[in-house]
C-alpha cells in the first residue's frame, strides 16, 4: 500500500481497537485530509470522533492536550509542520511538561502528526523539516518513519504511548508505495538496521534513509545503514555498536547545515565511541538556506544519491570529510 | 487530616447556611493565607515569584461551590486562592510554593503550577492564554464521552489579547463545547491598566464574535458569582455550549513578587477596598445573622493558626531528592 | 516593457473613464492568466500548488485602485490576482510560477511567495496570519515616520479564526494604526464552506471586539470595493486608526491545484456566477457606453496574447543558478 | 555597571544615534520593563518610540516585521523566551524568510530581545534557554552574550545589522555587575577568547561561560575558555583553531543533554579537527527534564563549577569522558 494509506490504515485499527483514540484536524473529516491521510474515517468513525476544525492550529493543539488529560488518545494533524509555529506552546510548553507539572496525576497520550519536508515544490514556508522547534523537549517523544511499514507500525505505535508523540510524515513519501505487513511491531525508541555492513554506519530518518539506501548502492560499499525512526529519544545503543563495528559514521539529514537534528548523533558518537572511529563522523545536510521553489534549486536542497554515494567513497577510502557542495562547488562558505 | 476531596465537600453540604459560613471561612483562609506569602517572599523564604489573590477569593469560592469536583478548571499561575477554594490545603499549596516534596506537585512546580486532580485542579499554566485550549480539549472529552461535565478556563484581563483567546472561543463555540470561559477582569495585566491595552471596557463582549453567550458579574460578591456561573453551567450541562464570563473583580496586590502598583490612580485601591469581597461577604452574613463579631473575630483567629500551622510544617517538610526530579518525564501509564 | 509602477499607474490616469477601462482590461487579463495557470498546473508544467484568484477579480482591482503604490499590501498565497492588479507584469508573475530567475522573487518563492516592493507588493504569506501582524508593523512604521502611507492586510475568511487575526486587529485598534484588514471572504476555506468553521455569518462584526469601525461590501462589484475602501482608507490617513472590511466574494475554483470543490452545495457555484465581477463590470461599462461587443472581444483577444507571450518568455527563461539560492539569506544593506 | 544596566545603556545608545530604532513589548514602557531593562527608555525617547504593548506576541512580533521593512529598526522584548511558544511564527517563518522570499528587495533589521534561562525559581515553563527553537532558521541570527560588556557590545552590534537577530539575555545575570567600555565594538559571529590555556578547549555561552571560568580555575589546569556568544552563524574558525591546539573539546550549555546547542559544535569540531583531537569531545549540559523549581533541584539542573572542574580533570588528566552526574549517581539513565 501507499505511505497515505498506511497512515490510514494505522489509524482505522487503532481507532478500532481502542473507543478514545479521537482525530481532528483541519480538513481530515469530510475532504479526507488535504493528503487523503485519512480516507474513510469520517464514514467509519463518525463525525463525533473525526473531526475537521476551524484554521486555529494553538486552539486545536490544546484542545488536544486537554482532551488527553481526560481519558481520549487525541491524534490531531497539522497540515504543514511550518504551522506548529503558531501553536507550538500548546505541545512543548504545555503538553509536554503537564505529567511532570502534575506530579505525575495526569498523562498526556496525544499524537501530533504533521507532514515535513521538502521536494515537491511548496516553497520555503511549506517545506521544512523543522525537529529542531521539538526536539529539545524533555516529555515528548519525535518519531519519523521512512516507509509504508514504519508509518503504520510506529504511528500504531505512538497512538499506543502514553505520552505525547510528535509523528512527523515525510510529504514526499505519501504517493510511495511498500509492503506492509499490519502484525509488525515496531517499538518507539528502537532504531532500525536497514542493511548490514563493515566499512561504514549511514544514520538517517525519513525519506533521506532512502536517499542514503541509493547511495550506499550506488558506492558499491558495505555500509550498515540505520533509520533512526525515533528522534527522541533515540536508540544510543544501537547506533554506537555499529560505529563500534564499522568504525565510520555519517549522518545524512534533511535539515539544514547549521542546528539539525545530525549533530546530536554525531556529537553523541564522537564522545562515547571516539577511540573505535577510524576516520572523522561527519553529516550531510541540506545547505543553510530556506528551501527554494525552482525544481532545479529544490532537487540540489537536500543530499542526492550521487553526492552522498560519492561522499562516501571519499569517507571509507581515504578517511576524508567531503566538503559540501556548495563549498566545493563555490557557491557559498 | 482532611483530603482535597473532602476539604472541597465540605462547602457544599446539605445545609446552605453552614455552606455559606463554610465559604466566608475559606475566605479568610485565602487571605491570611496570601498575607503570609507575601510575608514570606519579603523575608526571602521563598523564591522565584509570586501571584496574590487578593481580593479575588469571592470569585475563587463562587467558582469552587459552583463546579463538582469532577468537573476541571485550568487556572493560571495567579492560583493559590483557585487551589485553597478548590479545596487543596494550605499545607499543600504552601509547601509547592516551598518547593518541598509535599507539595501538591511535589515542589517540582512551584507557585505558578498548582494540581490536584482529585478535584478537578488541572496544572496551572504560567503561559498567558496555555489553559484556554486545554479547558477547551478537557470539555471535548466530556461531550464524547457523554459525561455531564464542565470544564472552566479561568484567565486575566489581559489575557482576552491573546490569540489563543481567540482560537478557543471559536472552536467551543462551533463545537458546543461545555466550558465556560471565565475572565478574572482585575483590571489589570501586569503594570498595566486594562484600557491603555484593550479598546473596549466590556470584555465579555468580545464572546459576540463567535455567537457565544456572555456575561458579566460582580465578582467581588460570591452570591452573584454563583448565579451568575450557575446559568452558564446549566447550559453547558444542558450540551448548549460554552459561555463567556465576566467577572469584575479587583487586584488589591500589585503583579507579583516586589510590586508596589505605583502606577494605580489615586483612590483607586480605596473605592475597590469598600467593595472587598471578605467585607461584603460579612455584611451579608451578619445581616442574615449568620455571622457576629464574636464569630469573625474567632474564625479569624483560625485562618490565621490554619495557614500557620501549614507554614510550620512546611517549613520542616523535606525537600525533593534529585531522583524526583526525573520521575515524571515519561509514563507508561495512562492516568488522570 | 513597463514597468510595475507604469502598469499600476495606468490604472490611475487623469481620465476616470479610461481607467474604468483599464481596471476591466486587468479583470480580464486576471482571468486568462488564472485559466492559463490551471492548464499549465494540470499539463504538469507547473510544480508545487497553486491558489487561483478567479471571481476575486473585481476585489483586487478595487484595492489597486484605491491604494496609491508606496501604500503597501501583505497578502497571501491566493494572490496572483493581487500581483497583476497591482502592477506585476503577467511574465514576472508566470516566471516566478515556472521557478524562473525572471520571476518577481527569482524563482525562490513560487505560486505563493509574490513580491514586488517598487508597488508595495510585500511577500505574500503562505501561513494563515502570517501578513497580519506585518500589516500592522507597516502601518506602525508609517505612523512613526508621519506618512500618509496606509497598509493592508489581505487575507480569507477562514483566517478570521487564527490568533494572530486577533492579536493583530487589537493591536492596530489600541496604537490607531493606519491599516485596513481587507477579508476576502470567498465562503470557502480550503474544502470546508465558512459556516462549518465559524458560527458567526457577518465576520466583520468581530471588529466590535476592538471597537474598530467595520463594514461589509460587495466584492464582486469595483466600485462597492473602491468607495466601501475608499472610507477606511481615508480614515487611516486621516489618523484615525484601522478598519476591517468584509468583501463578499466567491471561490470560483476550488481552494488549489486539483480540488474539484465537489463540497459546493448544488447551484452554489451558478447563482455567484451571475455576479461574476467580470460581468458585472462588463454590464455596468456597457451600460455607460464605454464598451460594447467588439470592443469586449478585442480586450479579450488580447488578454489572451498578453498572458500567451508572458508563458511562451517565461517558458524560454532561465532556471535560477545555485548561487541564487544562496544571495539572499543575510544582507549587509538596509534595502526596502 | 549592571548587566540590566549594559542593556539599557546599549539601547540608549543606539536610539540617540539612529532615530529608526524604536522599542517595545510587554510592560517596557511605563513601567521601564519587567526586568528593569528599559530604565529611562520612555522618558529619553517618548511614547511613539517606546511603547508598551498588549500581551500580543504574535502581534507585535510580526508588527517588528513589518516596521522593520519599512524603515524602522525595531527592538523588541520577549519577556520570557517561551513566551516566543506562541509567536515562532512571526521571526522564524516571516522575518527571517523575508530577505529571501523578496529576492533581496526587502531586509528586516531587527532584534527580538529575550531572557532566558533557569536559577531564579521561576519553574518549568520560565526557565529554559530554548536555542533549539530558533538555531535551525536560516536568515535569522543569533546572540546571546555572557557579561555586562558582551551585553552591551552585542546589542549594539545586533540593532546596528541589517537581519533579524535573536538576543538572549540569561535572566540570572540581570544583576550582575562588570566593566563596561562603551567603545569597545564586539562583531556579531565572533567568539571571544576569554582565556588561553593548552590542555583543552571548553567552549559555551551565556551564564554557563561565568561557571566554566569558575571551573577551569578550580580545576587548576591550563584550559582555553572560548565565549561563543554568536550561536548563529557560530565561528568556526576560533573554536577549530583552538582545539587543534589543545587537543580536547569540552562544550558547558545549560540545555538539555538531547537536542542543546552543544551538540552542533562538538558534531563540526569532531568532523573537522578530528586528528587533533588526544581524546573524545563531550558536552556536560542539564539532563533531560523541564527545569524543577525547588531551589535545591534547580541549583542541580544547570552544570556547576564543581562538576565541571571534575570533568574537566577527568577529561585532560584521564582522557576520559566523564558519565554525567544523574548516570553516576542512578538517578536516571
Ligand atoms: C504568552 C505570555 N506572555 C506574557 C506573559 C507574562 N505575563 C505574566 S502575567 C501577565 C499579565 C497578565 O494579566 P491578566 O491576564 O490580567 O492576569 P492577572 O495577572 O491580572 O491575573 C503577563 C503579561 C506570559 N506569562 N505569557
Ligand atoms: C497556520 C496555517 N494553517 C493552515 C494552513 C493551510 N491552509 C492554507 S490555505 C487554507 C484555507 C484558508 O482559507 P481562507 O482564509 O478563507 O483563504 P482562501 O484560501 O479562501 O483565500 C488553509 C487551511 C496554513 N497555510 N497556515
Ligand atoms: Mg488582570
Ligand atoms: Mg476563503
Amino acid at each position: 500500500m501507499r505511505f497515505r494509506q498506511a497512515i490510514v490504515a494505522a489509524m482505522t485499527d487503532e481507532m478500532t481497537a481502542d473507543e478514545s483514540v479521537i482525530f481532528f484536524g483541519e480538513d481530515v473529516a469530510a475532504a479526507e485530509g488535504p493528503f487523503k491521510t485519512s480516507e474513510g474515517l469520517l464514514d467509519t468513525f463518525g463525525p463525533i470522533r473525526v473531526r475537521d476544525t476551524p484554521i486555529s492550529e494553538m486552539a486545536f493543539t490544546g484542545a488536544a492536550v486537554g482532551a488527553a488529560m481526560m481519558g481520549m488518545r487525541p491524534v490531531i494533524e497539522i497540515m504543514f509542520m511550518e504551522f506548529l509555529g503558531v501553536a507550538l506552546d500548546a505541545l512543548v510548553t504545555e503538553g509536554a511538561k503537564m505529567h511532570y507539572l502534575s506530579n505525575g496525576e495526569y498523562s498526556v497520550p496525544m499524537v501530533v502528526r504533521a507532514s515535513c519536508g521538502s521536494g515537491l515544490g511548496f516553497g520555503s514556508q511549506h517545506s521544512q523539516t523543522l525537529e529542531n522547534w521539538v526536539a529539545a523537549t524533555p516529555g515528548l517523544k519525535v518519531v519519523q518513519p521512512s516507509d509504508a511499514q514504519s508509518a503504520y507500525s510506529l504511528l500504531r505505535a505512538s497512538i499506543q504511548d502514553n505520552n505525547p508523540v510528535m509523528f512527523l510524515e515525510p510529504r514526499i513519501l505519501y504517493a510511495e508505495r511498500g509492503e506492509v505487513d499490519t502484525s509488525l511491531k515496531m517499538e518507539i525508541g528502537k532504531a532500525r538496521i536497514l542493511q548490514e555492513g563493515s566499512e561504514a554506519t549511514v544514520v538517517s530518518l525519513g525519506n533521506m534513509v532512502n536517499v542514503a539506501r541509493e547511495a550506499i548502492k550506488e558506492s558499491g560499499l558495505s555500509v550498515e545503514l540505520i533509520d533512526l525512526a525515533t528522534l527522541v529519544p533515540w536508540d544510543r545503543q544501537t547506533v554506537l555498536s555499529s560505529v563500534k563495528k564499522t568504525g565510520r559514521l555519517i549522518v545524512v539529514e534533511e535539515s539544514p547545515w547549521s542546528g539539525g537534528w545530525g549533530s546530536e548523533i554525531v556529537s553523541y558518537v564522537a564522545s562515547h565511541a571516539f577511540s573505535a572511529l577510524k576516520s572523522a563522523p561527519f553529516r550531510i545536510t541540506a545547505p543553510d538556506v530556506p528551501v527554494p521553489y525552482s525544481g532545479t534549486l529544490e532537487a540540489r536542497y537536500v543530499p542526492t544519491a550521487i553526492n552522498v554515494a560519492l561522499a562516501l567513497k571519499e569517507a571509507v577510502k581515504e578517511n576524508k570529510v567531503p566538503q559540501p557542495w556548495w563549498i566545493t562547488e563555490g557557491v557559498s562558505k | 487530616m482532611s483530603t482535597s476531596l473532602e476539604r472541597r465537600n465540605s462547602l457544599k453540604t446539605s445545609d446552605s447556611k453552614t455552606d455559606e459560613i463554610a465559604c466566608y471561612e475559606r475566605m479568610l483562609e485565602i487571605r491570611e493565607f496570601e498575607r503570609r506569602t507575601n510575608e514570606l517572599f519579603a523575608a526571602g523564604e521563598i523564591r522565584g515569584t509570586t501571584h496574590l489573590c487578593v481580593g479575588e477569593e469571592a470569585l475563587n469560592l463562587g467558582l469552587a461551590t459552583v463546579l463538582n469536583p469532577d468537573d476541571v478548571i485550568a487556572a493560571t499561575y495567579r492560583s493559590h486562592g483557585i487551589a485553597l477554594a478548590f479545596g487543596l490545603s494550605p499545607h499543600s499549596v504552601m509547601a509547592e510554593i516551598m518547593g518541598k516534596s509535599t507539595g501538591c506537585a511535589g515542589g517540582i512546580g512551584g507557585s505558578m503550577h498548582m494540581c490536584d486532580s482529585s478535584v478537578g485542579v488541572l496544572p496551572t499554566s504560567a503561559i498567558i492564554g496555555g489553559g484556554m485550549p486545554v479547558a477547551a480539549g478537557a470539555a471535548l472529552a466530556f461531550q464524547i464521552q457523554k459525561k455531564k461535565n464542565v470544564a472552566v478556563a479561568y484567565f486575566g484581563d489581559a489575557a482576552t489579547n491573546i490569540g489563543a483567546f481567540h482560537e478557543s472561543m471559536n472552536l467551543a463555540a462551533i463545537w458546543k463545547l461545555p466550558v465556560i470561559f471565565v475572565i478574572n477582569n482585575n483590571v489589570y495585566g501586569e503594570y498595566t491598566r486594562i484600557d491603555l491595552s484593550t479598546p473596549i471596557e466590556d470584555l465579555h463582549i468580545r464572546a459576540e464574535s463567535y455567537a457565544m453567550p456572555h456575561a458579566k458579574l460582580d465578582g467581588m460578591d460570591i452570591y452573584a458569582v454563583q448565579s451568575g456561573m450557575q446559568e452558564a453551567i446549566d447550559r453547558a450541562r444542558r450540551g448548549d455550549g460554552p459561555t463567556l464570563i465576566e467577572a469584575k473583580t479587583y487586584r488589591f496586590s500589585g503583579h507579583s513578587r516586589a510590586d508596589q502598583a505605583l502606577y494605580r490612580p489615586e483612590g483607586e485601591l480605596e473605592m475597590w477596598q469598600k467593595r472587598d469581597p471578605i467585607l461584603v461577604t460579612e455584611q451579608a452574613l451578619t445581616k442574615k445573622g449568620l455571622l457576629d463579631t464574636a464569630k469573625i473575630e474567632e474564625m479569624k483567629a483560625k485562618a490565621v493558626a490554619t495557614v500557620d500551622a501549614a507554614i510550620v510544617q512546611a517549613k520542616s517538610d523535606p525537600e525533593p531528592t534529585a531522583k524526583d526530579m526525573f520521575s515524571h518525564i515519561f509514563t507508561s501509564q495512562k492516568v488522570g
